[in-house]
């Protein structure tokens, strides 16, 4: 794991850019929106958290319903490898800067489930996380002060774990091969978006993206038409 | 050198006047067990004979100390100085039961004969502490008698740890 | 029932005002950051290091793989004491914070406090394994939450009480006092034992005894015989009267008594039929022969653990004894009612029936010549034991009825009928004078009808050398035993009979370095009357067999034979073991068997070899 | 009427061959009927003495006898009384009949019996895959799946390397015990059978 | 379908569509999914997809020693684990035949209730949130954060309490609890009519729910049904009554019903559940002192324990409905097969299926969250 040290920004030369950046940071650290998908039973200590009594709400925290306009996965606990595919299609629909927390146990070793056939074991072999939070479950106050970290790390311009998705993808995408098996496919190019980001790195592409590549079925634009009950009769 | 040698050293120190005779006596003790323990060696059984071995080598060690005190100068001074000799009185635990050591003496018998010569050196120097007036000399008998009680501990530990062989 | 709710009724239109009030309540908001915890608060783990003896029952009980039992070079590392360098080491990312591990602990070191909050990025990811020590977590200081209580200790610490006779019929005769495990009794005790290993690293034989208690859980005594078969052929004799370092070890004891190690082996051996223990004994036998001879002197334990080993080994055996029967001092040294011979003799039997060649009443030095046994054997190992009883030479100790414990006790084993005085003192505390007092009480109480016995024994009650069972059971028994006198001598009266025995008080025994300067008080002086004194303060080896010129031959080691780390003496034909080279103590004496039967083994076939 | 219970249902298998019953507690009756006469017995359980509500199906992997026991818990409303109806079938085919059209919720547990256990019932509704779609292993809760070492083999674990472990294993300590090798059920204790 | 399998596809035409309902939908209670086919906005069929909280507990059971068990068997239900503690906890006591004390078994009965309570009004707030209202969910949460407090203080863990083990629970009350817990059933109590305005008289959930999901008492029975749902539909059944465990005969109490078996029905009958449940733990908290004695019964070194052959089929009534294990015990130090019958396995799958068939889109969270299914109970 500390073969892959966190990129810390490059310094941008300009120091007008740099303000901008940390003005950015800044702001993004002070609304985050976090994708509303109980993954775990460390979910359980959420609603308290977002309710009136621990109130997230006034670090800018807020539930959200749909990916495309999350910024933080909350993995709250285990998941199963069911799951696990859909917390994969789910990041990947995530417009970056997007962040991962792992939360209990579970996400770091395994946890209670570590001879469970239907957990996978470690987050961080699949996606890049951020920031732990301790506990199984962690109280409240803990998934809280997990958040607070977060904040401190985005605006220290740590949090970049998302880059490292894309710098390194074919290696995320061997654990996830692995484990789903040599078919496993998503309908995002992340190769592309890395080429985008202007994040591609050596290690984005790979043996394991080549295998991906001869399963993948490419994408057709989908066609849905309601047609009156006219075929039907006829 | 037989029970009667080492009575009549006893005697000797009891008798002494002077500081420096005493010390010399003192130092002829240690030399005379320290011959009788070399002697002895080869007599016993080689299974106790690191025993006497150890003994001899002690009191070669005390020699070695008494003999180093007499060349000290600070007790010039009090070298010819009188001192009065106390009564020394006779505790006596089941150790101190002098055997005679006979032609062919076992561990338990070289160790009583040892620690009744240490006890009777212990006594003797305590009570040498008690009586005499000077400083320097009250804390050199001290330390002799200290001396003297350390090494017969030492010697009541080892008797227990053999003849009691862990109190089976 | 129904439900009183009349939802049709939708109020007054002012109703909502009603929640104006909402106004005036306080907040359930609480403030940003971490509120103090509960009492009880199972939050991250602390231990203390001066308590924990790391014997991972944590690790065992931990049902989610979270405790790694980590090495810690300089910690105390003892075994006698049932102490490992080990500390457990907590990997959060598999903790459940259940507190099992608390619960179970046995020594009450580990305990969990009210701190929960750790957070850390990928890179920091290690902080999530943990070596708890007392300061927590973050070495800042929070108080103990979930911790041991009497309410949640899982253990049991009572030990499962053994059927014994009671006094007065126990006084009258020799039967074996203890009447054993039930099997429902056995199984109950076995069950207390938490596999720790303690007893295991602490026995001198290191017998695995956590298998075959575990053996005894599950039913299965065959097992459980089969598995201390592996280290000790003395299993019937160590079942009833070892030393029991193991339990002095035993983690259980911590906070309770002891698992009853010994008892449970005892059970298995005395539970399973002499023709399968014979069975299990034999397993592993070589069936090829080596054509190489040995002898052994003395057939106590160590002499008779060498020959069993050897002789699975496919050497010839040849044990010389120079009494009537096998078993050395566990035969002529424990009496009776706590070591029936019948029980010995299965063990004997067992050993003998592998070929061991037993040569009765043939005393080495007398009908046999060490030379002798040098020419015509590979090798030799002298298991001579501790027989010769030391004598206090306190003045009047040489008067014949001054007598030493273990002659008596051999000639009493021997059969010997012997007349006790109706007062006897015994001079000593150890295990053996107890032996003494016991049996000739019992003497006494066959003889004359009472008891009139004394132990006077040099060592106050604090610093006792025999087990308190023992003490307990003779003061039962009717024994006066009297602690902390010096004896100073025996009472001899004017028509040259015994009197009794002088002897003073004695202060202190140890100094402050636990060193023995005992210290009297002589106006405390007590005459005790006896016809008979038993002098019982230790024994010594008698090495005349060896000779002068084999004793000069030898080297020596403070007054012991010296010999190697696999008791090989200096001599390359000749090996010790026992009692005479490491003190008195069964179950070392099978330990020794077995170093010197590897030893002799080794050295044979490597001289095949070369 | 708890009392009486046992009674009238031991009169109602009177007709059934092979139906043996047996009262357990305050309201718990057990029978062990035979895979024949099992659709006989709930029939008459629910049709007769109002057994109406099927609470599950518990399914057993004997391994060592070849068999699977499938435990149909009844439960009568009236009564106040629970039935387990045992039966064993052979663990190969492994199948059995669907009594869906007696109860309803069998299809679930049957569903679920068939996901675990790879028991085929023979005219349930829907034996489609619900909890293990993303499974191609055997039915993990057969006695011959080893759970613990297929996850072994399929992950890795973190290996922490943390500065205080780092410094006592620059002292000659380390890791004595790792937590999987004291794990009661990898001890190993020879002829321990659970 | 696989994911990795999906295909976007140009289907016949036609006036029907499928909607992936889950698992990351807002309307969804926990990690689960409902595919249903929609003609319009009614519902054609629904397919219930579990499995997204699957762990293999009763494998991982099977691996685990007995005593170990109990720190797993709370986690299958997480929004009400006391049941499956105290259920757990006696089946392997009636197997063994030990007698739990007097104490112990009022002090399950106070967490037994406690923990309904909390359940009840989690539910409050996810019911009223699927139609819209989110205050019932910010006041359901909070008050229920005021019961786990009272948790956390007794057993050290605010969710996952572990403080039910075989032969009793692991410590006696903490001084002073029972005031704490009687002030705070005062407090609920009181704020029962504010939910009453908040919610049960709040004409939009009342016509939101009421006629949505109805189902009568002849199907709910023959689907399997238990619990509030099915004393929804009019009949008065509850395993602490009619198969009663614990000292629930010993206590005065009343099983609310309702007859119309809709969403709505559902609602009142857990809210009227409620004010049965605080009287328990009011009986309970005066009784309570008076009784003395040990709070658990030893029990063999869980290291060693080998519970003796036996089976046992015991059931409790959760805030679901019938919660039952089976524990097979073949006489070793682990179970040999646990069975835990989950209410929610038949609602969330079957039932739910049935129910959303030929109703509106809309509807579809608020039924699937009246029955209060509890998905991780289903995957288990």
């Amino acid at each position: 794991m500390n073969d892959f040290p966190l990129p810390v920004r490059a310094e941008r030369s300009n120091p007008l850019a740099r303000v901008f950046d940390e003005l950015i940071d800044f702001c993004r650290a002070r609304s985050m929106f976090m994708l509303h998908y109980c993954t775990g039973c460390g979910a359980i200590e959420l609603p308290p958290a977002m309710t009136s009594r621990f109130d997230m709400e006034r670090l800018g925290i807020q539930p959200m319903v749909t990916p495309r306009q999350a910024d933080i996965l909350l993995i709250t606990g285990y998941v199963s490898i069911k799951t696990l595919k859909r917390v994969i299609l789910t990041y990947e629909q995530m417009g970056s800067p997007k962040y991962v927390i792992g939360i209990c146990s579970c996400t770091v070793n395994g946890g209670m489930y570590w001879q469970s056939y239907a957990t996978a074991k470690k987050l961080n072999e699949y996606l890049p996380v951020d920031v732990y939070i301790a506990g199984c479950m962690p109280r409240p106050e803990a998934v809280i002060e997990g958040l607070r970290k977060l904040m401190g790390e985005i605006k220290a311009g740590r949090a970049n774990s998302w880059e490292r998705y894309f710098r390194e993808y074919d290696r995320y995408l061997a654990a996830q091969q692995n484990l789903f098996g040599p078919n496993w496919q998503t309908p995002t190019d992340i190769i592309g978006e890395a080429r985008d980001y202007q994040l591609y790195g050596p290690g984005t592409e790979g043996r394991h993206t080549e295998l991906l590549q001869q399963h993948q079925v490419p994408l057709q634009p989908l066609r849905m038409t309601l047609h009156s009950d006219v075929e039907k009769s006829s | 050198m037989s029970r009667e040698g080492h009575s009549s050293s006893y005697q000797r120190l009891a008798g002494t006047r002077s500081l420096q005779e005493i010390l010399e006596i003192a130092t002829e003790f240690e030399r005379t067990a320290r011959d009788f323990y070399t002697a002895l060696a080869p007599r016993v059984s080689k299974r106790i004979r690191w025993l006497v071995e150890e003994l001899a080598d002690e009191e070669q060690a005390h020699f070695d100390l008494f003999d180093g005190l007499i060349k000290r100068m600070d007790l010039a001074e009090h070298i010819a100085d009188r001192i009065a000799t106390p009564a020394s009185d006779h505790r006596f635990s089941d150790a101190i039961h002098l055997p005679d050591l006979g032609e062919n003496p076992d561990d338990q018998a070289v160790l009583q004969y040892a620690m009744g010569r240490e006890h009777a050196a212990m006594d003797q120097y305590g009570a040498l502490a008690e009586s005499v007036e000077p400083e320097e000399l009250r804390a050199l008998f001290r330390f002799l008698a200290n001396e003297e009680t350390e090494h017969k501990r030492e010697l009541e530990a080892r008797y227990y740890e053999i003849v009691h062989s862990g109190g089976v | 029932m129904s439900s009183d709710i009349d939802y049709k009724d939708a109020g007054s239109i002012l109703a909502p005002l009603k929640n104006l009030r909402f106004f005036a309540r306080e907040p359930v908001t609480e403030p940003l950051g971490p509120r103090p915890a509960a009492e009880n608060y199972r939050g991250f783990h602390v231990n203390d290091w001066e308590l924990c003896i790391g014997c991972s029952t944590c690790q065992k009980v931990c049902d989610n793989a979270a405790i790694s039992m980590i090495h810690i070079p300089g910690l105390p590392n003892d075994p006698v004491k049932g102490v490992r360098d080990h500390r457990p080491a907590i990997d959060y990312g598999r903790c459940c914070w259940c507190g099992l591990c608390v619960d179970i602990c046995p020594t009450g070191s580990i305990s969990l406090t009210r701190e929960y909050v750790h957070t850390c990025t990928e890179p920091e990811l290690d902080s999530y394994f943990v070596l708890p020590d007392p300061n927590g977590m973050h070495k800042t200081h929070f108080p103990k939450g979930w911790s041991k209580t009497e309410q949640n200790d899982l253990l049991d610490h009572d030990r499962q009480p053994m059927a014994e006779m009671a006094p007065e019929a126990r006084i009258g005769d020799f039967a074996e006092i203890v009447a054993g495990y039930t099997d429902q009794q056995a199984l109950l005790e076995a069950s207390r034992c938490v596999q720790c290993g303690m007893c295991h690293d602490a026995c001198p034989t290191q017998m695995h005894a956590p298998d075959y208690i575990r053996a005894i859980w599950q039913g299965n005594v065959e097992l459980a015989v089969e598995e201390i078969y592996r280290t000790n052929p003395f299993a019937h004799v160590c079942g009833r009267v070892c030393t029991h370092k193991c339990e002095d070890a035993c983690s259980i004891g911590r906070r309770g008594t002891p698992v009853a190690i010994r008892w449970l082996k005892r059970y298995a051996m005395d539970a399973l039929a002499p023709a399968k223990v014979k069975k299990i004994a034999a397993k592993g036998k070589s069936r090829k022969k080596s054509g190489r001879k040995i002898a052994i002197v003395g057939a106590g334990p160590a002499g008779m653990t060498a020959a069993f080993d050897l002789i699975k080994q496919g050497h010839a055996v040849t044990v010389f004894e120079a009494l009537d029967q096998a078993g050395g001092m566990t035969r002529y040294g424990i009496p009776y009612y706590r070591l029936p011979s019948e029980s010995l003799q299965r063990d004997i039997d067992i050993i003998v029936s592998l070929g061991v060649e037993m040569r009765y009443r043939t005393r080495v030095g007398v009908d046999v010549s060490m030379a002798e046994l040098e020419q015509e054997y590979d090798a030799v190992v002298l298991a001579l034991g501790l027989q010769l009883g030391r004598s206090t030479r306190i003045p009047g100790s040489d008067h014949v009825q001054v007598r030493a414990a273990v002659d008596l006790l051999r000639r009493i084993a021997a059969g010997e009928s012997l007349a006790v005085p109706d007062k006897v003192v015994v001079i000593g505390g150890g295990n053996v004078a107890m032996d003494i007092a016991r049996t000739l009480a019992r003497l006494q109480k066959q003889q004359h009808g009472v008891v009139g016995m004394t132990v006077c024994a040099l060592e106050d009650f604090a610093h006792f050398l025999a087990d308190p069972e023992e003490v307990r059971e003779s003061g039962e028994e009717g024994i006066e035993i009297i602690d902390a006198r010096g004896p100073r001598h025996c009472v001899v009266n004017d028509d040259g009979t015994l009197g009794g025995l002088c002897t003073w008080k004695v202060l202190s025994i140890f100094d402050e370095q636990h060193r023995f300067a005992p210290k009297f008080d002589e106006s405390d002086e007590r005459i005790h009357e006896a016809g008979m004194v038993v002098e019982s303060i230790g024994q010594m080896t008698d090495t005349g067999l060896l000779g002068d010129e084999l004793t000069e031959a030898l080297e020596w080691n403070r007054g012991r034979m010296k010999v190697d780390a696999f008791g090989r003496t200096s001599l390359p034909w000749l090996w010790a073991a026992g009692d005479c080279v490491n003190g008195p103590d069964v179950v070392h004496a099978v330990a020794d068997g077995h170093r010197v039967a590897t030893s002799i083994n080794e050295y044979l076939t490597q001289e095949v070899a070369a | 009427m708890n009392g009486e219970v046992g009674r009238p249902i031991s009169r109602l298998l009177a007709d059934v061959d092979g139906a043996r019953c047996e009262r357990k507690g305050d309201r718990r009756v057990r029978i062990d009927a035979t895979p024949e006469n099992l659709p006989a017995v709930l029939e008459l359980l629910k049709g007769r003495a109002g057994y109406l509500h099927l609470s599950a199906i518990t399914c057993i992997d004997w391994m060592d006898d070849g068999e699977f026991e499938l435990i149909y818990h009844l439960w009568s409303y009236e009564d106040r009384n629970l039935v387990s109806a045992h039966i064993r079938i052979p663990r190969e085919p492994g199948v059995y009949l669907s009594v869906y059209d007696l109860f309803e919720p069998a299809g679930f547990f049957e569903r679920d019996i068939h996901e675990m256990y790879g028991v085929f019932f023979e005219g349930s509704p829907d034996q489609e895959k619900f909890i293990l779609t993303e499974w191609n292993g055997p039915p993990p809760m057969r006695k011959d799946f080893d759970a613990e070492g297929w996850v072994q083999g399929t992950f890795q674990w973190e290996d922490y390397r943390p500065e205080w472990l780092q410094e006592i294993e620059e002292k000659g300590g380390g890791i004595a015990i790792k937590p999987e090798q004291a794990r009661a059920n990898t001890r190993k204790i020879r002829g321990w059978k659970q | 379908m696989r994911p990795e399998n999906y295909q976007a596809q140009s289907h016949p035409p036609s006036h029907e569509y499928e909607l992936n309902f889950g698992p990351n939908h807002p309307g969804i209670e926990g990690n689960y999914a409902l595919q249903v086919r929609l003609h319009g906005d009614t519902v054609v069929s629904a397919h219930a997809d579990g499995g997204y909280l699957h762990r293999g507990f009763e494998k991982l059971m099977e691996g685990r020693l007995w005593i170990q068990n109990i720190a797993l068997v709370p986690r299958i239900c997480v929004p009400d684990p006391v049941p499956m503690e105290v259920c757990y906890s006696l089946a392997i006591e009636d197997i063994s035949g030990l007698q739990v004390p007097e104490r112990a078994k009022w002090l399950r009965v106070l967490q037994l209730e406690l923990s309904r309570i909390a359940a009840h009004l989690f539910y409050f707030g996810g019911h009223a949130a699927t139609t819209g209202m989110y205050s019932p969910s910010f006041w359901g949460v909070a008050d229920r954060d005021l019961i786990l407090d009272r948790f956390e203080e007794l057993s050290g863990g605010r969710v996952y309490h572990i403080f039910n083990i075989p032969g009793g629970v692991r410590r006696d009350i903490p001084e002073g609890f029972l005031g704490r817990v009687s002030a705070l059933l005062d407090y609920l109590e009181a704020r029962l009519p504010e939910y009453d305005d908040l919610l049960f008289r709040n004409q939009v959930f009342v016509r939101r729910s009421k006629g949505v999901g109805v189902i009568d008492q002849q199907q709910a029975l023959a689907w399997g049904v238990t619990g509030p749902n099915l004393r929804a539909t009019g009949l008065g059944f509850d395993v602490r009554r009619d198969d009663p465990y614990l000292i629930y005969n010993q206590l005065d109490f009343e099983i609310p019903t309702e007859d119309s078996g809709c969403c709505w029905a559902r609602t009142l009958v857990r809210r009227s559940e409620l004010q049965q449940s605080i009287r328990i733990c009011r009986q309970v908290i005066a009784a309570l002192p008076d009784i003395g004695g040990p709070v658990r019964a030893p029990i063999p070194n869980p290291l060693a324990w080998n519970v003796p052959v036996g089976e046992s089929y015991t059931r409790v009534e959760s805030s679901k409905g019938e919660l039952a294990y089976y524990v097979l015990s073949t006489g070793g130090e682990k179970p040999y097969r646990v069975h835990v019958r989950g209410p929610s396995a038949m609602h969330a799958v079957q039932v739910l299926e049935k129910m959303v068939t030929g109703g509106r889109l809309e509807d579809v969270a608020q039924i699937m969250f009246s029955l209060d299914a509890c998905p991780p109970e289903v995957d288990r």
